[in-house]
């Protein structure tokens, strides 16, 4: 491997805490949506390093996976809070609050 | 300890004729109330005669367990549907089918959603009669879980004073009670290895390791003494018998309160030896203040219920203190207390339940005055305050005597505290019959006719007994003494 | 590698095409209700035919896709709990009102599709299968939750849900990550023989711990149990059924697999599950107190639930696994009762308050019957399925020594029995402020709850059979150690 | 020690003699409340078979060399075998005699007194549990059977006292007489369970035998001695536990007759001389025994003084009488203690009756009114009166003379020559309060209505009735005056038939010296006088010395004040005191901290169900600190 493998876990470990950040942050339901895409992106980074390390496809197979699940992760997520936009007129999830 | 098979499962007919009695019960429609009454009747009544034979059948010179059944359960956990009755149970046994009999005919002018009032009475006497029955750890505590629930809606819903009130608290005493029996009873089981909760086996001595019976003992004393209301753990009692409707708590103060002393004599002081004789003097402490601090509280009440409801503390302040002094004596005193003092409390309830359903008063201000209007009603009652006063002749005499006696040779200081109680107790039952019933004839309660011969035969039946085990206490003495010498005769090698 | 041995599966993957293709019917003009009929009793029909192949397949045994989908008695018995679970789900979804009618078809679509998921989930023994069966049930899930007619509440929860479930679901996957990247294996037996060596190593754990975030969200633990009021209040009555029964279960059963393989060794690990059963335990209770919508209230009891699970897994040994399936069997059991009673009370499908109970016991005894059964189960009284599942789990628990956690744990009842009688003394106690029609209950209705009142009161009085065939499906999970 | 084998006959009566009685309770109880006469009948005809067997049995064992008992085995349990059965020994004999004689002519009597009183039946079911329960404890062979029987005679007083409960002051002196021998009983119960600890044995025949008791410490047997002694202040009414036999006067007064003069509270006095070679053997307890006898007695005599009240006076003398007889078995005077008990329940229970007359006739118990109304003309009642009170001061030919000579022998021989001046004084005022008595009946007061017109309108219409009630309440006058007058001759047979059973210290001793006699004659003929002085003399203004010193009324109407302090006791200590402070502690502290305790769940619940809501950022936010907080913990 070009770099050691501990140097992946960090980038990948700041990347998923920005993706945390940006999903608590922001205060947009799409924002957040995309927060999520990020943390997904950081495991696919340590799963390919793991790969190399370990030089076993596994790691491979599972970032196409994840891939694809993120794929119908964004559409069923959009699908949902476009169809609240429609109702509701707004991407603020605190007005998404009445249920006491 | 031996065991000698039933020939025919006596016990199990016990408890089949309660749950079928329950069954049929539910599936009377609601509106004909004569006839459930009727078969609860003859179901209550067939109860009381299985519970008679049983009785006078048990073999009193060969003592041990008797009517034994055995059936594996829950192999894979030991557990086993495992009845008997010994020397200790039996008397209780016998209580629980006079005042499940005397409980259904003193309810019988109750008219609002009967059928539900009689299918649960009928599920928590099932439950009472499982509990003194069962030898099986696992089983004595789901019998006294049955007995539980269907206490809350009898009292929530034909309650009288605070039902509510009174329904949550006593229900969530008693089950805060079981939360501590529950991990005693696993406790048990996983400590001894042997992967069984039947009784017998657990029972032999050196099983459990002294720490281990300490803490069980403990866990277990104060899980059933919720039940049995020691001294501090008491307040629900009251509110639980002046909220519940006579025929329930005439069950639930004279039976219910005989399974925490019975589940502390059972289970605590037969597993945990060492834990008993290391808490004993704890015991006695709460024992003795419960006695003088019911009968003080006593002399405060205003209503009825709450003077009898104070009174069975003090009167099982008495057994826990027979239960304390380690001794034979004791624990003949303690058993016999039980049942003397279930019938009388089942006397006094049944009593006030008719005069209640007569005046719809139970304030004692109020009341004055009833000697006149109804003698043998007021009679009943006064013969139960005189047994209350524990008078010689009734059987609530010699259960006294014998504590009193075992008390006095263990801790001096104590029997002289505890028998003083009994002054204070004489005051406050008499102060209750004059209030009540003497003094000139109530003009508000003029129209009233005496108890007629049907609706008495409840308090017949329970001042007879009353009288015949005062008379001749040998009767109870003998069966009780062949589980008592044995197990304090293994406990001393 | 032979095919027969995922008979259930492939039912289930037919039977959900079967209702996609309906759904791809256009919507005819006749009465609506008729054709709701015919898809009731289409549902119905497939959901019994299902019941009975997962009962054929019981005894299948072998591996599917190298290794990574394992189907022995453990999976084959959660699948028959699974199909039951649908089942009983689909039988009091007669006259769903809250849902549009154009749904029907879409709604029973994606219900064989969220079970068809929970049981790959569950013969799931790689991290891969198991992360995709999970995203595929979440999915169906969050659909089913937004599909309800009342927008405003069914959205919001839709959203909720959602974003609650891809967070944990994005979590576990970074676990998942850092797990093969220290352990080099994808498989759960592989990575079985690694682990104990390595167990102290701190990537290791957190990403033990960050995998379990993913099963806890299923399973409503306490950090990941936010969603759990929001949606079964937001949900439709059904759903949110299908959502305390079916998941449930699934999430039992994957959380006992990966703990029986990855579990062992640490105590840190079982620290932290202490930690999490007593506080959701404790949370749930005493949420629950002050509720005043039924379907809350059910929440905030599952999430008790979930932490009296939680002690029967964290005991590690096959006793404990064996009370956790008894403990799932029992909460299928007594939540779906207590749903079909508040199902059959709202027909318009409105979130029913503890009020609106009052005189129940005049209106229909049976169902007042079935709700005290339940509700009594639910608190643990002995008589019945719930006090033998809890005995069970505390004898599991006070073996190894957890005697404190037991004694919390009876606290806990204790506090919980006290908002159940609260429900119960609305039902048996409170007069309606005007006297309310007596509730018509079709005789289907009336046997199944007969039925169930049987099963929960019968089968806690004499368990033996059923303590049997857990003690059967525990057996795999300590064969690999 | 145990007698010879028991005679059949002798086994039959004693049955027949103590289970009729209890048989009749019960059948007036259950069947026969409808009818008076049959319930009379039933209850008067077991008294007499009770009478006859007491009798046979006396006249049978009259030379008796040991006691014979029979006794079945009750509580066989391990270390509690009580033997329960009869005990045929002279004292019992009797004391069951004098019982038995006493309640036959009472219920007599009361078949006149009570005619026409709704609760005739309750009465009489009430008479017999009263003698069946007297009878089986004058013959009990155990202490605790004895106890047994000795809590029944307490009921049976309560239910006696309580007769006309309509009356709240009935029912009050019910309660207190209960209540008081009750503390006495409790006493009693400790005594004799601590005796059973140490010997193991509660048989009287044992605990009489010096042997037996060889292995106690002295100081234990003295506690044990003063705990009984205890059941005997209560029961006789003594020194502390005296005020609540004044108040039983409330009841019917063939009650006060039969229980509150001559049987009942005797039962003290006969418990103590049952016990006597027992207590004899702790001298420190004898001399406390003699202490409390004379306080009570002139405690008793003083009340009497100043009493209005016919039967208060009568009440107030029985406790000095009784003190008396404490005072001389205290002294160990066996025979002139039990010889004093049989006199005294004759004449005593001869002054009451008249004064039964009197209030029959009249309706008043104050013997001002009653001199008014001209109670001297009845001829019977009167002279029985004044011979009872000639009998009860000890004049000469009378059986009071005798025991009061006997007493005052035994007094004599003590070493200290105090309680022989307290004997002396208290012959005095007993012979002062009882001829104060007659001669305020006798003198003819100021405005007293004409001699001519019978002054009692009440009594004008039924004439034949009147007739039968007269003769049946007269007959058992007649008999007791008989008895008052023979007894006294019968002295030496009597000490034989008793002396012969007994080795009491120095009984037969010589003769004590006869000034002491002759003193106590002096005495009692000066009190008689100075009561003539101040009531009989024509121009007498009927004002005794003490009315004069109004100081010494009032301490001695308040009964010493001893009423006041146990009032004070039981209202402020025990009422607003102790049950109070049980009462709120059990609301506020036992209570109030469990409903605490609940509040603070629901409370708690609130908050958590409050921390539910809120967006869902701060959801997320919160699961992901909390992972990262666990993931921390890892490191420590």
């Amino acid at each position: 491997m070009i770099v050691p493998f501990s140097n992946v876990l960090v980038v990948a470990g700041i990347l998923f805490a920005l993706g945390v950040f940006c999903t608590v942050a922001r205060r947009n339901l799409i924002m957040i949506v995309l927060g999520i895409e990020i943390m997904l992106n950081a495991a696919s980074i340590v799963f390919v390093g793991a790969a190399l390390h370990l030089d076993s496809l596994d790691g491979q197979t599972f970032v196409l996976f994840i891939l694809a699940v993120a794929a119908t992760e964004v559409s069923v997520g959009l699908a949902i809070i476009v169809y609240a936009f429609r109702r509701t007129g707004s991407f603020d999830p605190a007005n998404f609050n009445l249920l006491r | 300890m031996q065991m000698e098979p039933a020939s025919f499962p006596f016990l199990s007919a016990i408890l089949l004729s309660c749950v079928v009695g329950m069954l049929t019960i539910m599936l009377i429609p609601e509106e004909k109330h004569r006839l459930i009454k009727q078969v609860s009747v003859v179901f209550s009544g067939i109860c009381l005669l299985l519970t008679l034979y049983v009785f006078f059948a048990f073999n009193r010179k060969l003592g041990g367990l008797q009517f034994v059944e055995h059936v594996s359960w829950i192999p894979s956990l030991g557990i086993s549907y495992f009845n008997a009755v010994d020397g200790f149970s039996l008397p209780n046994i016998l209580l629980t089918g006079i005042v499940f009999f005397t409980g259904v005919l003193t309810m019988w002018e109750l008219n609002t959603r009967v059928k539900e009032y009689f299918a649960l009475y009928f599920l928590m006497v099932a439950g009472v009669f499982g509990l003194f029955m069962s030898m099986d750890l696992f089983f004595i505590f789901v019998w006294y879980d049955v007995s539980l629930f269907p206490m809350y809606l009898l009292i929530a819903v034909w309650g009288t004073t605070r039902k509510e009130y009174g329904a949550m608290k006593l229900t969530l005493y008693l089950l805060a009670g079981s939360a501590l029996i529950l991990p005693a009873i696993i406790l048990l089981w996983a400590k001894s290895g042997l992967d069984t909760f039947s009784f017998v086996s657990l029972m032999h001595p050196g099983l459990f390791t002294p720490e281990v019976q300490k803490f069980a003992f403990l866990l277990l004393f104060l899980g059933f003494g919720i039940l049995a209301a020691v001294w501090p753990l008491h307040t629900w009692s009251p509110d639980g018998h002046v909220a519940a409707p006579h025929g329930v708590s005439m069950v639930h103060a004279g039976v219910l309160m005989k399974i925490g002393a019975f589940g502390i004599l059972r289970v605590a002081i037969m597993l945990c030896p060492l834990g008993w004789i290391y808490w004993a003097k704890f015991m006695a402490v709460l024992a003795v203040i419960g006695i003088v601090y019911g009968a003080f509280v006593g002399l405060m009440q205003t209503d009825l219920k709450y003077v009898i409801g104070y009174s069975s503390v003090s009167h099982m302040g008495v057994v826990c203190l027979g239960l304390s002094t380690v001794t034979v004596a004791g624990l003949n005193g303690a058993v016999f207390q039980m049942f003397a003092h279930g019938i009388m409390t089942a006397l006094f309830f049944s009593s006030v339940g008719y005069i209640y359903d007569r005046t719809h008063t139970k304030m004692i201000p109020e009341l004055g005055g009833l000697s006149r209007i109804m003698p043998v009603a007021s009679g009943f009652f006064i013969m139960a305050a005189l047994a209350g006063m524990g008078l010689p002749g009734l059987a609530n005499f010699w259960g006294e005597l014998v504590v009193f006696l075992a008390a006095l040779k263990v801790y001096p200081l104590f029997g002289v505290i505890a028998v003083l109680g009994l002054v204070v107790t004489a005051l406050f039952m008499l102060r209750v019959v004059q209030k009540a019933f003497y003094g000139p004839a109530n003009p508000r309660f003029a129209g009233l006719q005496d108890v007629s011969l049907w609706l008495g035969t409840p308090r017949i039946i329970l001042a007879a007994v009353l009288l015949i085990v005062g008379l001749c206490p040998s009767l109870l003495f003998n069966v009780i003494r062949t589980a008592s010498v044995p197990f304090m005769n293994g406990l001393l090698r | 590698m032979n095919w027969t041995i995922a008979g259930p599966e492939i039912f289930y993957f037919a039977a959900s095409l079967w209702f996609l293709l309906l759904s791809f019917a256009p919507p005819r003009k006749p009465a609506a209700d008729r054709a709701h009929r015919r898809e009731y009793l289409t549902a119905i029909f497939l959901a019994s035919v299902g019941i009975l192949v997962c009962l054929a397949s019981i005894h299948a045994q072998g591996w599917l896709f190298i290794r990574a989908y394992s189907v022995d008695v453990f999976s084959q018995v959660f699948k028959t709990l699974l199909s039951l679970g649908l089942f009983l789900i689909v039988s009091i979804c007669g006259h769903m009102t809250d849902i549009d009618d154009r749904r029907h078809n879409e709604f029973y679509f994606l219900l064989f599709v969220c079970t068809l998921a929970l049981m790959l989930l569950v013969s799931a023994d790689s991290l891969l299968s198991i992360y995709l069966s999970l995203e595929l049930s979440s999915y169906s899930l969050y659909i089913l939750v937004a599909l309800r007619k009342k927008q405003s509440l069914g959205l919001e929860a839709g959203i909720k849900y959602f974003l609650i479930g891809s967070f944990a679901s994005a979590v576990m996957l970074f676990g998942m990550a850092l797990l093969y990247s220290s352990s080099g294996a994808a498989y759960l037996p592989a990575m079985a023989k690694v682990l104990p060596a390595m167990i102290a190593h701190p990537a290791v754990i957190i990403g033990l711990l960050f995998t379990l975030s993913g099963f806890f969200f299923k399973l409503a633990v306490f950090p990941f149990h936010f969603w759990a009021p929001d949606t079964y209040q937001g949900a439709s009555n059904q759903v949110a059924a299908y959502i305390a029964t079916a998941s449930k279960v699934a999430a039992i059963a994957v959380i006992m697999r990966v703990l029986a393989f990855a579990g062992h060794g640490s105590a840190y690990l079982v620290h932290v599950l202490v930690f999490l059963s007593v506080v959701s335990m404790t949370l749930g209770n005493l949420a629950a107190i002050v509720q005043k919508d039924i379907k809350r209230l059910l929440a905030f009891s599952t999430i008790a639930h979930s932490g009296y699970v939680l002690i029967g897994i964290l005991v590690l040994d096959p006793a404990g696994y064996s009370a956790a399936i008894f403990y799932a069997l029992a909460l299928l059991a007594m939540k779906f009762t207590a749903f079909m009673v508040v199902v059959e009370l709202a027909p318009d499908g409105r979130n029913l308050q503890i009020e609106e109970l009052a005189g129940l016991h005049k209106r229909s005894p049976i169902m007042a019957l079935a709700l005290l059964v339940a509700l009594f189960s639910l608190a643990g009284i002995p008589p019945t399925i719930g006090f033998t599942g809890k005995f069970l789990i505390f004898t599991a628990a006070i073996q190894k020594g957890y005697v404190w956690l037991v004694i919390i744990a009876m606290i806990n009842v204790v506090i919980s029995l006290y908002y159940y009688l609260l429900v119960i003394k609305a039902a048996y106690l409170l007069e309606p402020a005007e006297a309310l029609p007596p509730l018509v209950v079709s005789f289907p209705k009336k046997l199944l709850a007969g039925l169930s009142i049987a099963a929960i009161v019968v089968v806690g009085f004499c368990p033996y059979w059923l303590i049997q065939v857990a003690q059967a499906a525990a057996q795999p999970l300590s064969l690999w150690r | 020690m145990v007698g010879s084998p028991p005679h059949a006959v002798d086994l039959a009566a004693l049955i027949a003699a103590t289970m009729l009685p209890f048989a009749s309770f019960l059948a007036i109880l259950v069947a026969t409340r409808g009818r008076p006469r049959l319930s009379a009948g039933l209850s008067i005809g077991s008294v007499t078979i009770a009478l006859v067997c007491s009798i046979a049995l006396l006249a049978l064992n009259f030379q008796l060399a040991a006691p014979i008992q029979f006794s079945t085995r009750l509580i066989a349990s391990s270390g509690l075998n009580i033997p329960f059965g009869f005990l045929l020994d002279p004292l019992n004999l009797l004391m069951i005699v004098v019982v038995s004689t006493i309640c036959f002519l009472v219920q007599v009597y009361s078949l006149g007194y009570m005619a026409g009183d709704p609760g005739f039946s309750r009465y009489y079911a009430f008479m017999s549990l009263f003698t069946w329960a007297m009878m089986s404890l004058s013959l009990s062979a155990s202490l605790l059977q004895l106890y047994f029987f000795w809590e029944l005679v307490g009921l049976s007083s309560y239910l006696l006292i309580g007769f006309w409960y309509e009356k709240f002051s009935a029912t009050q002196a019910g309660k207190k007489a209960f209540v008081m021998t009750r503390a006495g009983d409790v006493a009693f119960f400790i005594g004799f369970l601590l005796l059973f600890i140490h010997t193991g044995d509660l048989s009287i025949v044992h605990l009489n035998s010096r042997a037996a008791l060889a292995g106690i410490s002295p100081s234990f047997l003295t506690l044990s001695a003063l705990l009984i002694f205890g059941g005997i202040v209560g029961k006789s009414a003594q020194f502390p536990l005296l005020t609540w036999l004044p108040d039983a006067m409330e009841g019917p007064t063939p009650v006060s007759a039969l229980l509150h003069s001559a049987t009942m509270v005797a039962a003290g006095v006969y418990l103590f001389a049952r016990l006597f070679p027992f207590f004899s053997m702790s001298p420190v307890a004898m001399s406390v025994f003699l202490a409390i006898g004379t306080i009570s007695m002139l405690l008793a005599s003083t009340m009497a003084l100043v009493s209005r009240d016919i039967k208060r006076v009568w009440a107030y003398s029985t406790i000095s009488q009784l003190g008396f007889m404490i005072m001389a078995l205290g002294a160990g005077g066996y025979f002139a203690g039990v010889f004093h008990l049989t006199t005294h329940a004759g004449f005593k229970a001869l002054l009451f009756l008249c004064s039964g007359v009197f209030i029959h006739r009249y309706e008043t118990n104050d013997i001002y009114e009653l001199s008014r109304l001209g109670a001297r003309r009845m001829l019977v009642p009167m002279v029985s009166m004044v011979l009872g009170a000639a009998a009860l001061s000890g004049l000469p030919p009378l059986s009071g003379y005798f025991s009061k000579e006997a007493i005052m022998g035994s007094l004599s021989v003590l070493p200290d020559p105090v309680w022989l001046a307290a004997g002396l004084v208290g012959v005095f005022l007993t012979a002062y309060y009882s001829f104060r008595l007659i001669f305020i009946l006798l003198l003819p007061g100021e405005s007293e209505a004409p001699a001519g017109a019978p002054a009692a309108p009440a009594h004008e219409s039924d004439e034949s009735g009147h007739k039968f009630q007269d003769r049946v309440m007269a007959l058992p006058l007649i008999i007791l005056s008989a008895v008052t007058v023979i007894l006294g001759f019968f002295a030496t047979p009597l000490k034989h038939f008793l002396g012969a059973s007994l080795t009491a210290r120095g009984l037969a001793g010589t003769e004590a010296s006869s000034w002491p006699h002759m003193a106590a004659l002096a005495l009692a003929v000066a009190g008689v006088s100075l009561a003539w002085i101040e009531f009989g003399r024509k121009g007498a203004k009927q004002v005794g010395f003490v009315d004069r010193i109004p100081s010494l009324y009032r301490l001695f109407s308040e009964r010493w004040y001893i009423d006041r302090f146990y009032g004070l006791l039981v209202n402020v200590v025990v009422d607003r005191g102790i049950s109070r402070l049980c009462y709120q502690n059990d609301k506020k502290v036992i209570d109030g901290s469990i409903d605490g305790i609940c509040e603070g769940t629901v409370e708690s619940g609130r908050v958590v169900a409050f921390l539910q809501t809120g967006m869902v950022q701060y959801r997320l936010l919160a699961m992901f600190a909390v992972l990262v907080l666990l993931a921390l913990y890892f490191y420590y």
